[in-house]
């Protein structure tokens, strides 16, 4: 990657300029700002950013919607919080109960041995290996069935959310399994750490900043590399690049995966920060609602997806505490909006609006600073646009 | 599965089981048919169709307490009033709703699916602002309720009786305007070749305007019918979106029959299935079937074969 | 590329057909291609000359009958696998990646990265460049490497996605009405490039414009109704009455 | 923001004469102790864990969805308990202090539970929680107050198997309802087999778990067990089943809006249950719920519950008249809207009882605490954190009021970890 060569330089670009904003924004200035009650509630909105990027690639970039995204979330959440709860449900804190040493919850339903798909959630590295792989696991298998036989647009969004229904139906239904429709709940401690204390809170916030850049930089590597160049020309003319020799479905699970895997790092650190998984974070509602995060972003763009889900989410907390009656009809103006009137969203509104005065301002004080990495044949006379970067082709 | 029941029993069971999924195939007919217009024909998404079902409910509703208040003798035929108001409410807002929104959005599905989803959003909401967060229920008219004994086990409840035959009208009148009339013919038309259509003059905007209002139309009428058997309350449309949508996609999206085999199958299968295990899991097990086949088979059960 | 006994076919195909819901667009249709070989389709519309290019290049699924191209059944192959075997296939409406450079169009038809991880990997080295530098001047656009594809001319359009198939090197080229709304001009340079081409290639070229198809052809065959009507050079076929009745009406 | 409000202050003691004048009676004779106080004890008395108590006011939080799918069911508590808040306060509140609230929207989603939760003990520092509706939402607040050593006051009738130091349960536990309800099938009714419905979640899968156990004590026969997604609307499998199976009971544990459909199928069906066969015995569907259905569509039903709002007596009297005197004569009130509204008159009677608003020391002082003045009758809070209450029978009527048929002649001890019921 030309960042990791020069950092420095890119850093100062605008591009690393952005960047740097952004971690200003959620390193320095919110936790100076807010009590670590509303930090808390940042860092629960920030989990769904890892999913608002993940649509950023696999829908803005190749033009898969999934409406199922919160299924990937709530899978990865549901890991996490299987091991927290194996934790917390010790023989001596669960000596009440009929079968002491399993959860709670497997109890009251007359469980009196521990399933044997929760057996490996003893073991912290298989948790976190499987937040991250049953959710690819899962998409790797829809990709497979549905992109090798050239199902995409609405039939894909359909399906996908099909899958959501199915999921917390199931969920809901086999509840001495999953928790049912209460979900996994008191969860306590991680490797013995109280996570419910104000200072693991406020240390769950910066681990969930520093992954979220990790998922940012990690997008932005992919959408740099030839792969994502082929996934935008994939979204407009995927006969060409099909009779260009690159098998398409491929591609197609890849950022498809991709998406499921940041999904699953959300939901895991949703259940760490937030203290308890439920199904009502997976389904159809759920899973939709994320589309409009990236999409009031702008769809294309990676930190406009963080912003968007920043945004959506404080706006709602911020309805419901004073007008809650109001909050539906915003929300859906917002859908309306974003498709109708503004489809690049912010990052859309903001390069039509901001970047011109910005320039003004850039140009005034110092020379035009260099664009991004230092181009050999980038000459289009296109101003380059870091919200809406996806041409940005790596040269050497 | 089949223990502790007699043949004579499970012969009873088979044919109550087919009747109460016959139900269930009307509420998916009459939903499924205006979407499988909008969406066959116009390739929109309506992911707001649940809550022009549910506007239509609404209207039979008021109409409903109209005539207890003010024509308490008609009562017993207020239903089929109800039944065209619906029509008329829902294929009036469909009709706005075309030319405020879906028009821009032609050749966009996936942004159909996100605005028509805002639109659903804002609906619900206002039906709770209006109507109030509480289901209402309407009261049937005497003529619609018990049953007909045929067995002494096999009942056929009036009111399901009377909701499939308007679902089976209503198809087979929405059969006869796409494929036997010339407003259907104008329709294929604009569906199959938009610029040749305008070309031989047609009015491509004014069909897709009326197409969308009749799906919309139908959807209120669903609503309706819905009553004699349903709640209705602000969000109860969306609990049956994704069904409808996948009976829609399971048919294969450009053909009517398809849809109503489709409507046939699941709701037989589920219902079938609802006898043997608990409801949750014969949805789940539905619906991973029909996934399942949609993964094999992603064009549908009845669609053409078409040089693309 | 894949070395052939020169005294076998390049492309031999044979019986092959397929239907729509019954109608047979391409109906038992064989003909057979000699390597380096410039074969000209022409007929009707309505002939079956662009399925008879879907079913070659993968788009199209046969009904039956076979596909053999340098030794390979293409039938059973998915479309990428039939591009990596060598065959290179160019649309009627010019189709190349609008949003792209010139330059960029060409890398990512350039034969290398072509798998996710390729992709993910792939860097443009000095090889890459060479190869995109000189399958430009081929086709013309030289001084347009930096300009978007976007605003290149139909005809340039047209010659870049038919140096995008270059670049892939493949033994078949497959042109459908390559000069389809081109000028004069833009015309002869073209018949001038294909020229250069089949110096190393096998092109198969679908083409109404007989006086171009006299330019370019060694063979032509004649289509009608999804069969082979006529075949042979342009007087043969010109001479052939039956082409003549079907061209001039029963 | 929440809103802050002095329930007294928005309405002024003096216009309050004409309309409250049973309200007086009330407060009046159940204040006798407390009103005698010569003085308001000091502050650092009674506080010595920093909660938002002044020399005049005591910080209460209230804590329910307003918004999304719940909003209709829990309405009726947010209003009895703001109900009982003015009460207290006319009769002079609690150890000289009036009772100001802080009202949260947990807006259906469980998460916003634990965060309001979270924001009234960490923020508003309240001294006790009146709220949650849904045994969801009551998990997802309950590893929070815990955390910070709150009070919650919880409303609902709910599926047991839990005890917390935290939370008073106000509501009736499974076996309070089920057993005296399955007893009085079997003895009044001669019921022999038993049909179980619920909708798919905790609650009615725990409570047809006890009731299966129980009848299986008794001798006797279930003969179906059936649950469906919420919000399901077919109910003609079922019914199909029912016709074939003809239970004498269908006991049944269906909520929200999947009702209303099952109960105008059933009468669509031809069933009448006026006619008992089979009976149909509910602890899911209080008036409140009538109020969706419609009373023709459940006209002859059983329900068994704590509560009924025809419950005839002086103190549900009172309560019934000053209820819809503050919210309207059309208002119906259920079981939980009467259990909510028990919160607040037993935090203060802890509170007076420990002579402090500390927590520690009202969960002390919690159990024994009588209430003659329920709505109910008369409660008393056990050990474990529930209540001593008694089990009524009511059959529905058209007019959507249920018309009580039987009481247990004791209360019924709360058990929620019935043995051998698990």
């Amino acid at each position: 990657m030309k960042t990791s060569a020069s950092p420095l330089k890119w850093l100062a670009s605008r591009e690393g300029l952005y960047y740097l904003a952004l971690a200003l924004l959620l390193v320095v200035i919110l936790p100076l700002a807010l009590d670590p009650f509303r930090l808390n509630m940042v860092g629960k909105y920030l989990t769904y950013a890892f999913v608002a990027v993940g649509l950023v690639m696999c829908w803005g970039k190749a033009g898969i919607l999934s409406l199922g995204q919160g299924v990937f979330f709530g899978l990865g959440g549901y890991c996490m919080a299987m091991f927290l709860k194996l934790e917390a449900s010790t023989p001596e804190a669960t000596a009440i109960q009929s079968t002491p040493g399993i959860p709670d919850f497997m109890d009251w339903n007359q469980l009196t041995e521990l399933p044997w798909f929760w057996e490996p959630f003893h073991s912290f590295a298989f948790t976190l290996i499987a937040l991250i792989g049953v959710p690819v696991l899962l998409a790797l298998i829809i990709g497979l069935a549905m992109f090798t036989r050239r199902v995409g647009g609405v039939y894909f969004a359909i399906i996908t959310q099909a899958i959501a229904a199915i999921l917390t139906i199931l969920i809901i239904g086999q509840q001495g399994y999953t928790g049912g429709v209460n979900g996994i709940t008191d969860l306590q401690t991680l490797m013995g750490w109280d996570i419910r204390t104000d200072e693991a809170k406020t240390l769950l916030y910066f681990v969930c900043v520093g992954l979220l850049f990790l998922c940012l930089f990690t997008a932005r590597f992919v959408q740099n590399r030839k792969l994502g160049r082929i996934l935008v020309a994939m979204n407009a003319q995927e006969m060409r690049v099909r009779f260009s020799g690159y098998d398409v479905a491929a591609f197609k699970i890849f950022v498809f995966c991709l998406a499921a895997a940041f999904a699953g790092v959300g939901g895991a650190l949703f259940t760490l920060i937030v203290g308890f998984m439920s199904p009502s974070f997976i389904g159809i509602v759920a899973s939709i609602e994320m589309v409009i995060f990236c999409a009031l972003g702008g769809r294309l763009s990676l930190l406009g997806a963080v912003y968007g889900a920043l945004l959506v989410n404080a706006a709602k907390s911020g309805f419901s505490e004073s007008l809650p009656e109001l909050w539906p009809f915003l929300m859906g103006a917002l859908f309306i909006g974003v498709v109708l009137a503004f489809p690049n969203g912010l990052a859309g509104l903001y390069q039509t609006y901001v970047m011109p005065l910005e320039a003004r301002l850039f140009r005034r004080r110092t020379p035009t600073p260099p664009a991004a990495p230092a181009t050999g044949r980038k000459d289009d006379g296109k101003p380059f646009d870091p919200m809406i970067d996806h041409f940005s082709p790596e040269k050497s | 599965m089949f223990d502790g029941y007699t043949t004579s029993e499970l012969l009873s069971i088979f044919a109550m089981q087919g009747f109460a999924g016959l139900s269930l195939f009307s509420v998916f007919v009459l939903m499924a048919l205006g979407l499988a217009i909008i969406f066959g024909q116009m390739g929109v998404i309506n992911m707001a169709h649940g809550e022009f079902m549910i506007l239509g409910a609404y209207t039979t509703y008021l109409t409903s307490n109209l005539f207890q208040s003010y024509l308490p003798s008609l009562f017993s035929g207020y239903f089929f009033v109800a039944m065209l108001l619906a029509f008329v409410v829902c294929a009036a807002l469909g009709a706005l709703i075309e030319w405020a929104m879906i028009r821009h959005l032609y050749r966009r599905p996936l942004d159909t699916l996100l605005a028509t989803w805002g639109l659903s959003l804002i609906m619900q909401q206002a039906y709770r602002s209006i109507f109030g967060a509480r289901e209402v229920g309407v009261e049937l008219p005497e003529w619609m309720m018990g049953a007909i004994q045929v067995t002494d086990l096999v009942e056929l409840p009036i009111n399901g009786l009377f909701v499939m035959i308007i679902a089976l009208a209503i198809a087979l009148g929405v059969y006869l305007l796409m494929y036997r009339s010339g407003w259907g013919r104008k329709v294929r038309a604009v569906v199959q070749n938009r610029p040749m259509a305008e070309a031989v003059g047609i009015n491509s905007a004014g069909v897709d305007r009326a197409t969308f209002a009749l799906g919309c139309g139908i959807a209120g009428i669903a609503g309706a019918a819905f009553t004699m058997i349903g709640s209705t309350g602000p969000s109860s449309g969306q609990a049956y979106i994704v069904d409808t949508f996948l009976v829609v996609v399971f048919g294969g999206a450009q053909s009517l029959i398809g849809t109503i085999v489709s409507a046939f199958s699941i709701s037989q299968a589920q219902s079938t299935m609802e006898f043997f295990m608990s409801g949750s899991m014969a949805k789940v097990l539905t619906l991973l079937v029909v996934v399942g086949i949609l993964m094999l088979r992603p064009e549908g059960l009845m669609a053409l074969k078409v040089r693309r | 590329m894949n070395t052939v006994n020169s005294k076998d076919f390049l492309l031999a195909v044979e019986g092959l057909t397929v239907s729509f819901d019954g109608f047979k667009a391409v109906d038992d249709l064989s003909f057979y291609l000699d390597p380096r070989e410039i074969r000209v389709i022409i007929g009707p519309n309505g002939a079956g000359k662009t399925t008879v290019l879907d079913l070659i290049c993968g788009k199209t699924r046969a009904t039956s009958g076979s596909i053999r191209f340098a030794g390979k059944e293409l039938t059973r192959l998915k479309e990428h696998q039939i591009v990596h075997a060598g065959v290179g296939r160019k649309f009627q409406t010019p189709s190349v990646f609008e949003d792209l450079t010139v330059f960029e169009n060409l890398e990512v038809s350039y034969p290398r990265g072509h798998s996710v991880m390729g992709a993910l990997a792939f860097r443009r080295d000095a090889a890459v460049v060479e190869a995109v530098e000189s399958v430009a001047e081929t086709i013309f656009l030289k001084d347009q490497l930096d300009r978007p594809a976007a605003l290149l001319s139909h005809g340039q359009k047209q010659w870049l996605e038919i140096g995008m198939l270059l670049i892939q090197k493949p033994d078949l080229l497959m042109l459908d009405e390559p000069v389809a709304g081109m000028s004069v001009t833009e015309r002869k340079k073209t018949a001038e490039l294909l020229k250069v081409i089949t110096e190393n290639h096998t092109v198969l070229v679908i083409e109404h414009d007989m006086q171009f198809v006299g330019d370019i052809a060694d063979r032509v065959t004649v289509m009608h109704q999804g069969k082979v009507l006529s075949e042979g050079s342009i007087e043969h076929v010109k001479s052939d009455p039956k082409v003549i009745e079907v061209y001039l009406g029963h | 923001m929440g809103t802050t409000t002095t329930a007294a202050g928005r309405r002024p003691s003096g216009t309050r004469k004409g309309l409250r004048g049973s309200l007086w009676t009330l407060a009046a004779s159940v204040m006798l102790a407390s009103t005698a106080q010569a003085a308001v004890p000091p502050t650092p008395e009674v506080n010595t864990t920093g909660l938002a108590v002044t020399d005049d006011t005591v910080k209460v939080g209230i804590l329910h969805s307003i918004t999304g799918t719940m909003a209709i069911s829990e309405i009726g508590s947010v209003q009895a308990e703001k109900l009982a808040i003015d009460q207290i306060n006319a009769a002079g509140g609690v150890l000289g202090r009036k009772i100001e609230y802080v009202q949260e929207d947990g807006a259906s989603d469980w998460p916003t539970f634990a965060e309001k939760a979270r924001k009234l003990l960490r923020q508003d520092d309240v001294a006790a929680i009146f709220g949650c509706w849904t045994s969801a939402s009551r998990k997802a607040v309950l590893p929070v107050i815990e955390q910070y050593n709150g009070m919650l006051y919880y409303p609902t009738f709910y599926e047991g198997l839990e005890q917390s130091p935290n939370v008073i349960y106000t509501g009736q536990e499974a076996t309070q309802q089920i057993l005296a309800g399955i007893d009085w099938a079997v003895k009044t009714k001669g019921a022999k087999t038993f049909y179980l419905l619920g909708s798919d979640y905790i609650w009615p899968r725990t409570s047809n778990k006890i009731a299966r156990k129980h009848i299986d004590k008794l001798g006797l026969k279930v003969v179906g067990e059936e649950y469906y997604p919420l919000g399901h609307t077919q109910f003609n499998s079922v019914i199909n089943k029912i016709k074939l199976k003809k239970p004498d009971v269908i006991f049944a544990s269906v909520v929200g809006g999947s009702n209303v459909a099952f109960y105008k199928q059933m009468k669509a069906a031809g069933v009448d249950f006026t006619d008992e066969k089979p009976l149909l015995l509910t602890i899911s569907v209080t008036e409140d719920e009538i109020r969706g259905i419609g009373g023709e569509n459940v006209n002859g039903i059983y329900a068994s519950m704590k509560y009924f709002q025809s419950l005839d007596n002086p103190n549900n009297q009172d309560f019934v008249k000053a209820f819809k005197a503050a919210y309207g004569d059309d208002m119906v009130i259920g079981d939980v809207t009467q259990a909510a509204y028990l919160g607040p008159w037993l935090w203060k009677m802890a509170v007076e009882k420990a002579g402090s608003f500390d927590i520690d020391k009202i969960r002390e002082a919690s159990p024994g605490i009588e209430f003659t003045k329920a709505p109910e009758g008369y409660v008393r809070i056990h050990e474990n954190h529930h209540l001593w209450s008694k089990t009524r029978i009511g059959q529905a009527q058209t007019d959507g009021q249920y018309k009580v048929v039987y009481e247990t002649p004791e209360l019924m001890e709360p058990d929620p970890f019935p043995e051998g019921y698990q």
